[in-house]
C-alpha cells in the first residue's frame, strides 16, 4: 500500500499529462475564466511533481512541502487577481472573451 | 481466519460510526421541534390519532417514509446531473466528516489521522459546492439568490471559525482530535472563552442557523438554494442540514468541552461516548434554542458582523494566545497551571477590551443618530431587535436583496416538510 | 499488480479524464465542476503519496477556495458567458503544440535514473518539522513572510479591482 | 492491520453510498408522472417570467476575494501552530508578524469601505 508499490515515473507522468492538459486549455480556448483554470491545473501538476519527490529522494520531507504551501499561495494569489481583472473587464467591456478584450489598443 | 477478522472488524465500525450520525438525526429531528415549539408555545409533535409513539417520537420515521414514496420532480430546464448530484454530494460530504471523530477512546474510531482537525476543516470546505450546484442547476431565481447568499456567508464565516479551531490545536501541538480531548484536563473553554465564542458563533453561521438562516430564508426566498427539489432529493438536503447540526455540536464538545473526557472513563471505556454526546446534545439544543428566539438577520448585517467583527477579533484571539502563552514561558513560567492562570487573565483583559470598544462604538453611532451599530446586531440588538425576546420579535424587514418591502412571520415551519405537525398542531389547538 | 499502483492508475485516470473535460466541456460551469473533480483525483494522489497535509490543503485551498471563486465569478458573469458552444481558438495547432510537450516530457522521464522505491522511510511528525521550518531563518522565514507581504497585496489590490465604481 | 488511509478510502465509499442510496430508494419506489405543469420552474405558483437566470451584482463577489486571502493564512497557520510548543518566543512574534500584516489590509479595505453592502 502506499507510495512504495508505484515507480517515480508514474507520478511524473501524470503531471506532465495534467501540465500538458493545461498548457493545451491555455492555448486552445477564449475565455479567460477557462484559461485562469487551465493555469491553475498546471500548478497544480507542479505541486504534484513537487510532493512525488519529496516523498522519493528526500528524508526530512520537508523542502517539497515548503515549496509546495507556497505555491499554492502564490496559485491562489493568482486566482484571486485573475478573477478580480475579469470581473473589471466584464463591467466595463462587458466581455471575457480574449480575443474581443481591446483597451490597450491605441 | 485471521485476514478476514482485520479486514472486516474496521469495515463494521466505519459502517457503525457513518450510519450513527443519520439514525440520530432521526432523535435529533424530533428534539429540534419539540424544543422549539415549546419555547414558541406551541405543542409540536404530538400523536393526536396517530401511531407515531409517545408524544410522537416516532414522527421523523414517518415523515421519512413518506418522503421517501413522493416523486422526484426535475424542472424544466435544469441541469439534470448536476441538480441530481448535489443533494447526493452534501449528505456524502456530512457524514463523510465523522471519519476522524473520536467518539471515546481508542477503538471508537475509523481513524486518527494526524491532521485530524485540518480534515474536518477541508471537507467541510465542501459543503458550498454543492449548495452552488444545486441553487445553479434548478435555473430558478429563488434558488439563485440563496446559493449567492450561502456561498458569501459559508465562506466567509470559515474564516473565523478555521482561526478559532487553531487555538485548541495550538495549545495542544497537534492536530488530532484525539490528542486534543487527551490534552484536556481542563476543558479549552476555561482557558480560551473568546476562542470558543468566535468558534460558536460562526458554526452558527456555518450550519445554517437562526440568526444566520439568510440562505434558505423560507419566507423570503422559499427555500434558498434547494427550491426546486422534492420528494427524497428535499430530504437529502435536510437530512444533511441536521448532520451538520451534530457534527458542529461535536466538534464544539471535542475543541472546547473536553470532548469524551468526564468522570469515570478510565474504568468504562464504554462511558466515553455517552459522556461526548450528552455534551453534544446540550450544545445541539443551545442551537435550537438560538433558533426559536432570535429573528433573521439581513445579508449585509450577517457580512458586516462576520468581516467586521469576527474576523478581527479571531485574529487578535489568536495573537493574544500565542503570545501570552509563550510570553509565560519565556519569563519561565513553565508549569501547566501559570500558563493556565496567565491564559484566564490574557482572555479577561480581552473581554474587558471588548466591552469597551462595543460601548464606545454605541455609544458613537448613537450619537450620529443610527440606534444600533449594523454589524453588532447579532450582539447588542436591544429594542426592535430584542435577540431574546421570542415571538414578538419575528417581524424583520425583508432583505434588501429582493426590492420588495414586507414583513415576515413565524421561521418555524419549514414549508415543505412540516405539514403534518401543523396539523397536529391544529388539531390539539381544537381540542 | 499490487493494489497501490491499481489505486494509483484509477486516481490518475479520474483527474486527467475531469482536466480534459474542464478544457473541452461546452460550458464553462461545468468545465468548473471537472476542476473540482480533476483537483479529488490529485488529492488523492496525494493520499498514496503519504502527504495527508497536502492532501488536505488541496481541498482547503484548490477546491474550497480557488474553484469557489471561480464558480462565483462564472456566475456573475454567466450573462456574457457563451453558454452552448464555446469557440475554440486553433484547436489543431494547440492540440499538436501540448501532445509534442507530453511526448517529450514523458521520453525524458523514462530515460532518467528515476527510483523505484522511496529511498527514506516515512518520518513521523514530519508537519511540525515544516511548521518549524517555516518560521526558521535558516528555513524558509522570508518566502513566509513575503507570502503575508503578497496576501496583503493579494487582498487590498483584488478589492479596489472587483469593487464597484 | 489495514492500512489507516485505507480505512479512510473504506469510510468515504461508504458515506458516498449513505448518499446515493436514499436518492436512489426513491427513484425506484416514487411515482413518476410527467406534467408540463409539474416541472414548471418554481416562483410562488405564478407563471415564471422573464429570464430564468438573473445577473447578480458582483458585491457577493468582493467577499469571496477577501476569502481567500484570509484561506491562505489559514493554510499557512496550521504547520505552525502544531509546532507552536517547540518554537522559540521570536518564531512565535515572527508568525504574530504575519497574522498581524493581514489585519492590518483588513482594517485597511475596512476603512476603505470596500466591505461595506452597497
Amino acid at each position: 500500500m502506499g507510495a512504495s508499490s508505484v515507480p517515480l515515473a508514474w507520478y511524473l507522468i501524470l503531471g506532465s499529462a495534467l501540465f500538458c492538459i493545461g498548457v493545451y486549455g491555455v492555448l486552445a480556448t477564449r475565455n479567460l475564466v477557462v484559461i485562469i483554470m487551465s493555469i491553475e491545473l498546471m500548478l497544480n501538476a507542479v505541486v504534484l511533481d513537487l510532493v512525488a519527490f519529496a516523498r522519493f529522494i528526500e528524508p526530512a520531507r520537508v523542502t517539497g512541502k515548503a515549496f509546495g504551501i507556497i505555491l499554492y499561495a502564490t496559485a491562489a494569489a493568482e486566482a484571486a487577481l485573475g478573477l478580480a481583472l475579469v470581473i473589471s473587464i466584464w463591467r466595463t467591456e462587458n466581455t471575457v472573451e480574449v480575443e474581443e478584450i481591446d483597451v490597450l489598443k491605441g | 481466519m485471521d485476514v478476514m477478522s482485520d479486514l472486516w472488524l474496521p469495515i463494521v465500525r466505519s459502517l457503525g460510526i457513518a450510519l450513527f450520525p443519520v439514525v440520530a438525526v432521526v432523535f435529533l429531528i424530533w428534539v429540534a421541534r419539540k424544543v422549539i415549539a415549546r419555547m414558541q408555545d406551541r405543542l409540536g409533535p404530538t400523536n393526536a390519532g396517530t401511531p407515531a409513539g409517545p408524544d410522537a417520537i416516532f414522527q421523523t420515521v414517518a415523515d421519512a417514509i413518506k418522503i421517501l414514496t413522493k416523486e422526484l420532480v426535475i424542472p424544466e430546464g435544469a441541469d439534470r446531473t448536476v441538480f441530481i448530484a448535489a443533494p447526493m454530494l452534501v449528505t456524502a460530504v456530512a457524514v463523510a466528516v465523522w471519519a476522524v471523530i473520536p467518539l471515546g477512546p481508542g477503538e471508537f474510531q475509523v481513524v486518527d489521522l494526524e491532521i485530524g482537525a485540518f480534515y474536518v476543516v477541508a471537507m467541510s470546505s465542501l459543503a458550498p459546492f454543492a449548495m452552488i450546484m444545486a441553487g445553479w442547476s434548478s435555473r430558478n431565481k429563488y434558488a439563485e439568490v440563496g446559493a449567492f447568499r450561502a456561498v458569501s456567508q459559508i465562506i466567509g464565516y470559515e474564516i473565523p471559525q478555521t482561526l478559532a479551531l487553531l487555538v485548541p490545536v495550538l495549545l495542544t501541538g497537534s492536530l488530532s482530535l484525539q490528542k486534543i480531548i487527551e490534552a484536556q484536563r481542563v476543558p479549552y473553554i476555561v482557558l480560551a472563552p473568546f476562542a470558543a465564542l468566535v468558534y460558536f458563533l460562526a458554526t452558527m453561521a456555518e450550519v445554517n442557523r437562526l440568526p444566520f438562516e439568510l440562505a434558505e430564508a423560507d419566507s423570503e426566498i422559499v427555500a434558498g438554494y434547494f427550491t426546486e427539489y422534492s420528494g427524497m432529493m428535499f430530504g437529502s438536503f435536510y437530512l444533511a442540514e441536521f448532520i451538520n447540526n451534530l457534527t458542529a455540536s461535536v466538534l464544539f464538545s471535542i475543541l472546547f468541552l473536553g470532548g469524551w473526557r468526564g468522570p469515570g472513563v478510565d474504568a468504562v471505556p464504554l462511558l466515553g461516548p455517552v459522556w461526548l454526546l450528552v455534551k453534544a446534545f446540550l450544545v445541539f439544543n443551545f442551537l435550537n434554542v438560538f433558533w426559536a428566539a432570535m429573528p433573521r438577520l439581513r445579508i449585509d448585517q450577517v457580512l458586516a458582523f462576520n468581516w467586521k467583527f469576527l474576523v478581527p477579533l479571531a485574529l487578535l484571539v489568536l495573537l493574544t494566545t500565542a503570545l501570552v502563552d509563550k510570553l509565560i514561558v519565556y519569563l519561565g513560567y513553565t508549569t501547566d497551571g501559570m500558563r493556565a492562570v496567565g491564559l484566564i487573565l490574557a482572555n479577561l483583559v480581552l473581554g474587558v477590551g471588548l466591552v469597551g470598544y462595543l460601548y464606545a462604538l454605541g455609544r458613537r453611532r448613537k450619537r450620529a443618530g443610527v440606534s444600533v451599530p449594523e454589524e453588532f446586531l447579532p450582539l447588542l440588538s436591544s429594542g426592535s431587535h430584542g435577540a431574546l425576546r421570542m415571538r414578538s420579535a419575528d417581524v424583520v424587514p425583508l432583505s434588501r436583496h429582493n426590492g420588495t418591502s414586507g414583513m415576515r412571520y413565524s421561521r418555524d415551519e419549514r414549508g415543505k416538510s412540516s405539514t403534518v405537525e401543523l396539523q397536529a398542531n391544529h388539531i390539539s389547538k381544537g381540542e | 499488480m499490487p493494489i497501490g499502483q491499481i489505486a494509483f492508475l484509477g486516481f490518475a485516470v479520474v483527474s486527467v479524464i475531469a482536466a480534459l473535460r474542464v478544457v473541452t466541456s461546452r460550458r464553462v460551469f461545468h468545465a468548473a465542476l471537472w476542476l473540482i473533480v480533476a483537483f479529488f483525483g490529485v488529492a488523492a494522489v496525494y493520499m498514496l503519496l503519504e502527504s495527508p497535509f497536502m492532501a488536505a490543503i488541496q481541498i482547503f485551498l484548490y477546491i474550497g477556495g480557488v474553484a469557489v471563486l471561480t464558480v462565483i465569478a462564472i456566475m456573475v458573469t454567466k450573462g456574457v458567458m457563451r453558454e452552448d458552444r464555446r469557440i475554440l481558438n486553433r484547436p489543431v495547432a494547440a492540440g499538436v503544440v501540448s501532445l509534442a510537450l507530453f511526448v517529450t516530457m514523458t521520453w525524458m522521464i523514462i530515460q532518467l535514473p528515476l527510483p523505484e522505491e522511496p529511498v527514506f522511510p516515512v518520518v513521523e511528525g514530519s508537519l511540525s518539522l515544516l511548521g518549524a521550518a517555516l518560521v526558521d531563518p535558516k528555513g524558509y522565514l522570508l518566502p513566509f513572510e513575503v507570502v503575508s507581504v503578497m496576501l496583503l497585496a493579494v487582498l487590498v489590490v483584488s478589492l479596489y479591482l472587483g469593487k464597484e465604481r | 492491520m489495514l492500512h489507516p488511509y485505507a480505512q479512510l478510502g473504506i469510510f468515504l465509499l461508504i458515506a458516498t453510498v449513505i448518499g446515493v442510496a436514499p436518492i436512489a430508494l426513491a427513484w425506484l419506489v416514487s411515482p413518476k408522472k410527467q406534467n408540463p405543469r409539474k416541472s414548471q420552474i418554481y416562483e410562488s405558483g405564478n407563471p415564471p417570467f422573464g429570464e430564468a437566470w438573473i445577473e447578480f451584482k458582483p458585491q457577493y463577489y468582493l467577499y469571496g476575494l477577501a476569502f481567500l486571502a484570509f484561506d491562505v493564512e489559514a493554510a499557512f497557520l496550521f504547520p505552525w501552530a502544531l509546532a507552536y510548543n517547540k518554537l522559540p518566543l521570536f518564531a512565535v512574534v515572527e508568525a504574530a508578524l504575519f497574522i498581524a500584516l493581514l489585519g492590518v489590509g483588513l482594517i485597511y479595505v475596512w476603512r476603505k469601505g470596500w466591505l461595506t453592502w452597497m
